[in-house]
C-alpha cells in the first residue's frame, strides 16, 4: 500500500535513482547499461550505489561505442529483455541516432506489427552548465519529429520518481531526456510516490490571462515568470508538456480555449523548434481562438557559446519569457 | 562420409532460393516487385549451410539480400512473396518489401538495409540469452561491406568483451555494390580483423554448402558452449547484379564467368551424381517440387490482399488500451 | 560568355553532372568522395564518366564509412580544399550526423569565427520508389534546424546546374538535397546556365487566391495541383524555397501579404517539420495578414511503407495539395 | 647524448603545463573557470615530447584534455587563459573555453570535446596535403576510450588505405573517465589493434619525454617519408580527477601514489640533476619564469574583455558580403 500522506525531502537525482532501483527490483528482466554508470557511479550521480547491489552483470558499464550498446538495447528489448540504455548526454547521442531511427522507431512498423521494443533510453539534455557548443544541445524536440519512438521530459520530482516504470511498461522505445539541471532539483515527494501516466500534459498552474507552454528544464523558469506575471496582474496558466511525443494536444487546446493566448518556451534552438509545431497545432486547430499571434520563446540560433552572459543570453530566461508573455496579452486581434 | 538425406536437403534449399529468385527477377520486369531487389544467386551455399546449423530457437538477423535466408530458415514462400508484393499476407505484412523481411515465428529479424545496422542487435540478442541464461545463438549475416563501417568494430569489441554467444557470418562476395574489398578495406584479411578484437575466426569457401555447413556447425559449437562469439568468412561471389539498377561497370564479364563455374548449385550436383547420390530423374523431381512450390508462392502472392489504406498508421506505436 | 538564349535539352542528373564536371574543372581544389561515385558511377549514375574524367584521386571511391569520410570532407575543408561528399542516401546520414552537427555547423562559432568550412554535402533523399522505411525518409527540413549548415534543394534544372558552384564558393558547409524522383526530369536549360544565387526562394508561379509553398520533390506535384486548381478558378501563387536554412521569410510573407493564404507542401513528417517552422513564422510575422489559418501537407506519422498504395497515401499527392488549398480559400475569419 | 638545451626545453615545456594547469584548478575553485576542466597533470611528458617532433606547419588535433597541447604548440599562455575565461582576448574569442581551444596560427584545430570525433577530420586534413603535394603531418591526438568508437576504426582504415600523412596519438591514460582498459576493450593491445588496419604502430611510455619525442621522431620521419600512416600508443596517466566533479570511486590511491612516483617531472629533473645538466638554481630560475609566466597569463585573462551580448549570433555563419 503506498502511503500517500508522507512526504520525504529529496532531489531528481534521488528520485530517478529510487526509481531505476525499484525497477530493477521488480522485473529481472530489467537491467541498466551505458558509459559509467556503474564504477564511476553515472557522470550525474544518477546510477551511484546500483552497481554495488545489483551486481556488474545488470548496471553494465560500456565502452565508447554510442551506436553499439544502444543498438544492443534495441536487441536485447526485441528478445525479452527491458533495457534501460544511458546516454550520457543527448550531444552524443547523434553517434548512435542511425540506431534509434532506422531501428528502435521502425521495426514495429516495417515488421507488420510483429515485435515490440519495451526499451528506455535515458539522456542528460539542455544547456546552462557554461560546458560550450558540443555539451549544450536540447534535443528532445527534435527527436519528437520521428514517428515510432516517445519523448518524456520529467521535469518534477513526481516524474522523475514515476515516468521511468510508465516508459518501461511501454511495449515502444521511449527516450526520457533529463535536463541535467534539474539534477540537484530538491523538494517533497510522497513517500508511497510510484509510476505516473506519461500520456497526459499536465497544468502545473492554472491561470486565465494566458497559456505559458514548456517542459523539462523550463518549466522552472516558466513558473518564476508566472510568479512575476502574477505580480503584475497577469494570471498565467502553465502547461507542462511532460511527453514531447505523441503531444497531447487536447490539453493545450484546452488551456488555449479558455486563455486565448499562448507562449512556448522550449530550449531547443528556435527554427524547427518544438515551439513551432506546437504553434502550427494551433494554427491549425484553434485559429479562431487565438486573440493574439502564439509566441515563443526558444534559444538563439547558435552553437551554445562558453561564457556565462552568453550562454544565458542564449537560452530561455525568466525575463524574456515575461517579456514575451507581456507582449502577447498587450496584443489585440 | 557424406549423408546422403542432408546433401539432398542442402541441395534442395539451395535449388529453392536460386528458382525463387529467378522467379523474383521475372516479377520485377514484369512490374510485380517493386523497390531494390538483391539477388543472393551464387550465394546459395552460404545460407544453406549456416542455417542448417542453427536450432529454431536462435534468432537470426539479415540484411537486404536475404530471401534465401528467410526461405532457408523455414519461412514459408507464400509469405516471402506475398510480402515482395507488398500483401498482406506477407511475413511483414507487406510493409516491408524484399528488404524488410521479418518473421516472429522463425525468428528471423530482419532484413535490415542499413549496412551493418543489425550488428549492434545481434550483441543486444545475444547479451540478453547471456543474462537469461538461456542455450540460444543469435547468427547475424552481413557482407564485407559492412567491415569498412563503425558499428562493425563496436560490435564485435562488445561481443567479445561481453562473451554474448553471437555468430557473425560475414558474406564476402568481394564486391560491395561496385567497390571491390581491397578498395574499401586496408587489411583485406577479414579474419584477421575479427581475432584482433579476440574473436575467434575462419575462413571458409563460401561456394561449397558442405564447407559452410561444417564451419558453422564447428562455430556454433563452440559459441554454444560458451566461448564466446565467433565469426565466419565465407568466401562468395554474387553472379548477378548488386540490385536491378546495376550496370556492372565495376568487373569484368570474364571474372563473373570464372565464378560461375564454381557455382554452388552446379558443383554440388555434379558432385552427388559422381557419388551416385543423384541421378537425372532425382533431380528433375526435385526441380519439380521447387516448381510447384514457387508456382504456390506465386499464386499465394497474387491472391493477397492490399492493406487498407485506413491501416496506413496501425503498429507504428502499440495501441493502447484505453 | 553565356550564350543565355541557345536551350539544350537535358536533365537534372545531367545537370547535375555538368555542375560537378564544371566544379572539378575550374578549381583543382575541388574533389568529389563517397561511396560508388567513381568505378560504379554514383549510385544515381550521376557522377557517371568522371571518374575517366579526373582520375581516381579526385573521384575518389569510399569504403561503407560515413562518419568518416564526411568528417574527411570537414577536415579536408579546414585545410584549403573544396570537397564534395556524396552520402549515397540522407537515409544512411544519420550515421554522420555527430560529424555534421558536431563538427560542420559548429567550429566556426566555437573558434571565434577563425575558420571556414566551404564543403558541399550531397544527398539524395525523399520517398516514391517504394523503398520503405529505411530508404525513404525526407530528413531536409528537420536538418534545418542545425544553426550553422545551409540547406539547399534544388527543385529544377537550373538549380541541379547553378546551384552547386555557388555554394562551393559558400565558406560555410551547404547540404544539397536531391530529391531521387527528379533525376530523370527532363527539361530544357539555357545552354550557358551556370552558378545560380542560393539566398533566395523563387516564385515559380503567380497567383493571387493563396500561396502554395514548397521545395524540392514536391515543386512538381505542387505545380500541378496548381494547374488543377486554375481550372477552379483558383488562382495559386506557388513559392519554390529552394533554401531551407536559413529560410528567405521575405519573399514567403511577400507573397501571402498578397494572397494572405497560405498552404506549405513538405514531405517530411508533420509533427516538427519545415512546414510548421513556417507556420509559425507566419503566426509570428504575419498574424494579421491571414484570411485563414495557414495549412499543411506533410508525410503521415509513420515509417514510410514498401506497398505502392500505402507510400501513395503516405506522402504528399496533389490531391491532397489541391484539397488544401481549396479548404484554406473556403475559410474565413 | 642527451643534448642540454633541448632538455631544458623539454623540462620547460612541462613544467609550463603543470603549473599553468594547477593554477587552473586554483582558479577552478575560485569561480573564474567553469564548465568542464579536464587536467592534464600527470600526461606532460607525452605531448611535450610529441610536440617537439612536428613542424610549424603541420596540423593539430587534440581532445577537451589539450591546455597543455596548446601550449606546447606555442599558442600563447595568455590566449590559452583568457579562453578559459570566456573573454574574447583568447584563441576562441572566449566562445569554446577549456575544451575548445582553437588557434589559426598554430594551425591548432581544436579542442574537440567529442570522444573521437577528431580522428574522421584528421584523415581530411592529411588527405588534403596529400592531393596538393605539400609535405605536411596531421597530427591527431586522442585518448584510448575513443579506441572503442566506431569513428577509430573508420579513420585508421580510411588512413591506411589511401596512405595519408596522418599520426594517430593515442594517450593512454589506462581510463576513460570511470572505465578501465580491460572494460573497454577485448583486446587491450592497442597497437595490435591499429596494426590490424596495416597501420606501423609503436608504443612507448609516456612517462618519459625523451622516448615520446624519440617515437615521435621516428614515426613522423615515416609520415613524411610518405610511408602512410602511423600509431603511436603512450602509456601514461592522469594523476588528478577526469574532471573537476570525479569523485575518483573506480581506482585506488595507492594505484594512483604508485604512478605518481613516475612522474614525468620530477623523475626527468632527477635525471638532468644526475646528470650535472640542472641545478637548483637553474630549476628555480626556470620555476620563476613559468611563474613570471603564468602570472602574466592570470592578468591579461583577468584584464580581458567579454564579448558584446550583441555579437552573440555572430560567425555562426559568415557574413554575407551584400
Ligand atoms: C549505411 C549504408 N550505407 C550505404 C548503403 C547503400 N548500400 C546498400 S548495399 C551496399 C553494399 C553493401 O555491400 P556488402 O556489405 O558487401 O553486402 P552485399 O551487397 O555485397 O551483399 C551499399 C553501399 C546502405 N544501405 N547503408
Ligand atoms: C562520444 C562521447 N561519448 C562520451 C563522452 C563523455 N566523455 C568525455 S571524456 C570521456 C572519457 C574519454 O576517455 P579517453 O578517450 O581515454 O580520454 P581521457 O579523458 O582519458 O584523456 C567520456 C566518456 C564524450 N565526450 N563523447
Ligand atoms: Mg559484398
Ligand atoms: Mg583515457
Amino acid at each position: 500500500m503506498n502511503d500517500t500522506t508522507k512526504v520525504v525531502r529529496t532531489t531528481y537525482r534521488d528520485a530517478l535513482r529510487e526509481a531505476l532501483r525499484e525497477a530493477m527490483r521488480r522485473d529481472g528482466r530489467v537491467f541498466l547499461m551505458g558509459e559509467d554508470v556503474g564504477r564511476y557511479g553515472g557522470s550525474y550521480a544518477v546510477s551511484k550505489g546500483l552497481l554495488e547491489e545489483f551486481g556488474e552483470e545488470r548496471i553494465r558499464d560500456t565502452p565508447l561505442s554510442e551506436s553499439a550498446f544502444v543498438g544492443a538495447g534495441i536487441g536485447a528489448a526485441l528478445n525479452g529483455m527491458l533495457p534501460i540504455v544511458e546516454v550520457m548526454t543527448c550531444n552524443f547521442s547523434l553517434l548512435a541516432l542511425d540506431q534509434i531511427v532506422n531501428n528502435a522507431a521502425t521495426i514495429r512498423h516495417m515488421s507488420g506489427g510483429q515485435f515490440s521494443i519495451p526499451l528506455v533510453i535515458r539522456m542528460a539534455t539542455g544547456a546552462g552548465r557554461q560546458l560550450a557548443a558540443q555539451h549544450s544541445h536540447s534535443f528532445e524536440g527534435w527527436y519528437a519529429h520521428i514517428p515510432g519512438i516517445r519523448i518524456v521530459t520529467p521535469a518534477t520530482l513526481e516524474d522523475a520518481r514515476g515516468m521511468l516504470w510508465t516508459a518501461l511498461m511501454d511495449p515502444d522505445p521511449v527516450i526520457m531526456f533529463e535536463n541535467a539541471l534539474l539534477y540537484n532539483l530538491e523538494g517533497e515527494l510522497a513517500a508511497g510516490a510510484g509510476a505516473v501516466d506519461i500520456d497526459r500534459a499536465a497544468v502545473r498552474r492554472a491561470g486565465a490571462d494566458l497559456t505559458l507552454v514548456t517542459y523539462g528544464g523550463s518549466l522552472g523558469k516558466t513558473s518564476r515568470a508566472a510568479d512575476l506575471l502574477a505580480e503584475q496582474g497577469v494570471s498565467a496558466e502553465v502547461v507542462d508538456l511532460r511527453t514531447l511525443r505523441p503531444l497531447d494536444m487536447p490539453t493545450v487546446l484546452g488551456s488555449l480555449a479558455k486563455t486565448h493566448r499562448m507562449v512556448i518556451v522550449d530550449e531547443g534552438w528556435k527554427s524547427g523548434s518544438l515551439a513551432a509545431e506546437i504553434m502550427a497545432r494551433a494554427m491549425e486547430e484553434a485559429f479562431f481562438e487565438l486573440d493574439a499571434p502564439v509566441a515563443r520563446v526558444c534559444s538563439a540560433e547558435v552553437p551554445i557559446p562558453y561564457p556565462k552572459h552568453l550562454e544565458d543570453a542564449a537560452i530561455p530566461q525568466v525575463a524574456t519569457i515575461v517579456d514575451a508573455a507581456l507582449r502577447t496579452v498587450s496584443r489585440h486581434v | 562420409m557424406l549423408d546422403r538425406a542432408l546433401a539432398l536437403k542442402l541441395l534442395g534449399d539451395m535449388l529453392r532460393v536460386r528458382r525463387f529468385e529467378e522467379k523474383c527477377a521475372e516479377l520485377y520486369s514484369a512490374g510485380k516487385i517493386r523497390g531494390f531487389l538483391h539477388l543472393y544467386i551464387g550465394e546459395e551455399a552460404v545460407a544453406a549451410g549456416a542455417m542448417r546449423a542453427l536450432e529454431p530457437d536462435d534468432a537470426i538477423l539479415a540484411t537486404y539480400r536475404e530471401h534465401g535466408h528467410a526461405l532457408m530458415r523455414g519461412i514459408p514462400a507464400g509469405a516471402v512473396m506475398a510480402e515482395m508484393y507488398g500483401k498482406v499476407e506477407g511475413c511483414s505484412r507487406g510493409r516491408g518489401g524484399s528488404m524488410h523481411i521479418f518473421d516472429a515465428r522463425a525468428r528471423f529479424y530482419g532484413g535490415s538495409a542499413i549496412v551493418g545496422g543489425g550488428l549492434p542487435l545481434a550483441i543486444g540478442f545475444a547479451l540478453a540469452d547471456k543474462l537469461m541464461g538461456r542455450p540460444r545463438v543469435t547468427a547475424c549475416f552481413f557482407g564485407e561491406g559492412a567491415v569498412a563501417e563503425g558499428e562493425f568494430h563496436e560490435s564485435l569489441n562488445l561481443a567479445s568483451l561481453w562473451k554474448v554467444p553471437a555468430l557473425f557470418l560475414c558474406e564476402n562476395n568481394l564486391y560491395a555494390m561496385g567497390t571491390a574489398l581491397q578498395r574499401s578495406e586496408a587489411n583485406t584479411d577479414l579474419c584477421e580483423k575479427a581475432r584482433s578484437y579476440k574473436v575467434a575466426a575462419r575462413s571458409v569457401d563460401g561456394m561449397d554448402v558442405l564447407a559452410a555447413l561444417d564451419a558453422t556447425e564447428q562455430a556454433v559449437a563452440e559459441v554454444r558452449a560458451g566461448g564466446g562469439p565467433q565469426f565466419i568468412e565465407f568466401r562468395t561471389y554474387r553472379f548477378r547484379a548488386h540490385s536491378m539498377f546495376d550496370p556492372e561497370l565495376y568487373r569484368s564479364k570474364a571474372e563473373v564467368e570464372q565464378w560461375k563455374k564454381r557455382c554452388p548449385i552446379a558443383t554440388f550436383v555434379e558432385r552427388l551424381q559422381s557419388e551416385g547420390m543423384l541421378d537425372d530423374a532425382r533431380l528433375a523431381a526435385m526441380e519439380t517440387e521447387v516448381g510447384d512450390e514457387i508456382a504456390a508462392a506465386v499464386a499465394f502472392a497474387e491472391a493477397g490482399s492490399w492493406e487498407p489504406v485506413e491501416q496506413l498508421t496501425r503498429d507504428v506505436y502499440t495501441a493502447r488500451a484505453s
